[in-house]
């Protein structure tokens, strides 16, 4: 019998490393340069859940200060990850420009027929 | 209740994430890309950060999307054809997977307070918003005071992408859409 | 009650979000986009309700205003092929090819 | 206790709009039809579910900002089903009129190909893995 109580408690763990596996799948094999960007991007995503899931505390609620109110979640992990967010979107304005210039001068963005012009070339 | 709502809205985010994997039609990604963003958005404001998810919101579903369809309209988002299955890549994805849950298998359980990462710092913080002249908001007190150069640092990453897009996308033939661009990069 | 419309409001996620994957065509996805980001911002409500602190509502509005800008700008890119085109300026001109 | 019976009145009736949109998204054959369940949420649904928040929470600010969402969800949800609407029809998606039902229904048990109005979900997968991208024509594929 398997326990389920374990199994939600651990279900954000469980759901981060699979999020955090299929995107890495997607930047890996897909060959197409924007869904691999989607990919890079559902990574980052996984991510800030991989930081964000251990800063909860379950009662507690958001870190703005109320009265009556004693248990609030961690704020730190919160302030990590809104750095990174804005980082990751500066990344992800990088790359697409990365892929609108390489459309330019293969006039593909696909990563197979790319590699065969540079090996003719 | 709390761990419901985050049960099954990961649950959503998966079903999703599965959907962008084997979708071929690009415009279609990015559609699902910007579902995915909203849900995400919902799953951080069930972990109480509630500026994550905001700005989550606001970055994500809003100016991804609209970098992705610029994109997508200046390398005209053909649809590709390419063999599906990757023996290599599975085996690295596995593995990788594979040693991230047993790493994370060891974790602090969802949700209690004892868990170490509580204990340490985070209560000065608090303590400090509810008893100093701070903010009542601690994200916005650790990220504007007591890191403000953090945040300038992170600006000035904002700068520098700006500008990085602006001088790959100098030369191009259409240089109306190029600005566009460096101009979608520039708001965040 | 709170409780009831939160499920209410996750099952009716899970439906949309069934019909994103599903959806035959790409304005099925475009709609069902459209109403999880809806269903998010009712899930944001009652959730706050639920939990006793209902006072992020900005982060609702903030999200309704974002869901209705990006489902627009898809559907501009979608019907000009472009997200600079003035739409007024064409009118009749049936670029639905 | 009057305010809570109310509350709870109206927030019931909209968790239950909020379920029939729902069902209306997965059961309805084609884009213009599940627009209208979608904008039973958007409208009633939201609507009576803002009510009742309202309801309970008097006049405050936290009430202020749910009449704020309030007439925003009800304004902009029409607006943008409309917008999907026109972009549809633009892009040469025919709403399926009863009609058209029948029609349909009659061919497909005239071939034995399982293109049943009922049974959604075999053309749409079929649709969706043969990637129905705009330029309209292949919508014929769906139904």
């Amino acid at each position: 019998m398997i326990d389920f109580g374990e199994i939600l408690l651990k279900y954000n763990a469980i759901v981060t490393v699979f999020l955090m596996v299929t995107s890495l799948y997607i930047v890996i094999a897909k060959g197409n340069m924007i869904k691999k960007l989607v990919g890079l991007s559902l990574f980052q995503t996984s991510v800030y859940l991989l930081y964000l899931s251990p800063a909860k505390i379950v009662g507690g609620t958001a870190p703005i200060i109320a009265d009556a109110i004693m248990v609030y979640s961690n704020p730190l992990p919160h302030v990590l990850i809104l750095t990174a967010i804005v980082v990751g979107v500066a990344t992800l304005a990088l790359g697409l420009a990365l892929v609108v210039r390489i459309q330019d001068a293969y006039g593909t963005i696909e990563e197979d027929e790319i590699f065969r012009a540079e090996g003719d070339a | 209740m709390e761990i419901l709502v985050d049960a099954v809205l990961l649950t959503l985010l998966v079903v999703i994430t599965l959907a962008i994997l084997f979708q071929r039609n690009l415009f279609a990604v990015v559609l699902l890309a910007g579902a995915y963003s909203f849900l995400m958005a919902s799953i951080m404001l069930v972990l109480d950060a509630v500026d994550v998810a905001m700005t989550e919101a606001a970055v994500g579903a809003g100016i991804s999307t609209a970098l992705f369809l610029a994109t997508l309209y200046l390398t005209h988002g053909k649809e590709y054809l390419q063999p599906n299955f990757k023996f290599q890549s599975i085996l690295v994805v596995v593995l990788a997977g594979g040693m991230l849950i047993w790493g994370m298998w060891d974790m602090p359980e969802f949700g209690v307070m004892q868990a170490p990462l509580h204990e340490n710092t985070a209560p000065g913080y608090l303590d400090a918003s509810k008893n100093h002249l701070m903010p009542p908001n601690v994200v916005t007190a650790v990220l504007a005071d007591y890191r403000s150069f953090d945040t300038l640092g992170e600006t000035t990453v904002i700068f520098t992408a700006g500008i990085g897009v602006l001088l790959i996308l100098r030369g191009r033939k259409k240089p109306k859409k190029s600005k566009n661009k460096a101009e979608n990069s520039h708001e965040t | 009650m709170y409780l009831f419309a939160t499920i209410a409001i996750l099952i009716a996620m899970c439906c949309a979000v069934a019909r994103a994957v599903v959806g035959p065509n790409i304005f099925d996805r475009m709609l069902a986009a459209n109403t999880i980001g809806s269903l998010a911002v009712l899930l944001l409500v009652c959730f706050g309700f639920l939990m006793g602190r209902p006072e992020w509502l900005d982060i609702a509005l903030t999200y309704g205003l974002l869901n209705t800008a990006a489902t627009l700008t898809v559907l501009k890119y979608y019907r000009h092929g472009d997200l600079s085109v003035d739409a007024d300026h064409e009118k009749g001109a049936d670029d639905a090819g | 206790m009057l305010v809570d019976l109310i509350s709870g009145l109206f927030i019931g009736a909209g968790g239950l709009f909020v379920l029939i949109g729902a069902l209306g998204i997965i059961r309805l054959p084609d884009v213009f039809s599940r627009m209208q369940s979608v904008s039973l949420i958007e409208t009633v649904g939201a609507g009576l579910l803002c009510m009742g928040f309202i309801v309970k929470v008097g006049f405050s600010l936290v009430g202020l900002k749910l009449i704020l969402l309030l007439t925003i969800i009800f304004f902009l949800g029409p607006v943008v089903t409309h917008a999907v609407a026109q972009a549809a029809l633009a892009a040469g998606v025919k709403p399926l009129l009863v009609h058209d039902r029948r029609s349909a229904a009659t061919k497909a048990d005239a071939q034995p190909v399982s293109a049943s109005v009922d049974k959604i979900k075999t053309p749409n997968v079929k649709a969706s893995v043969k990637k129905a991208l705009p330029k309209s024509g292949s919508k014929k594929a769906d139904i």
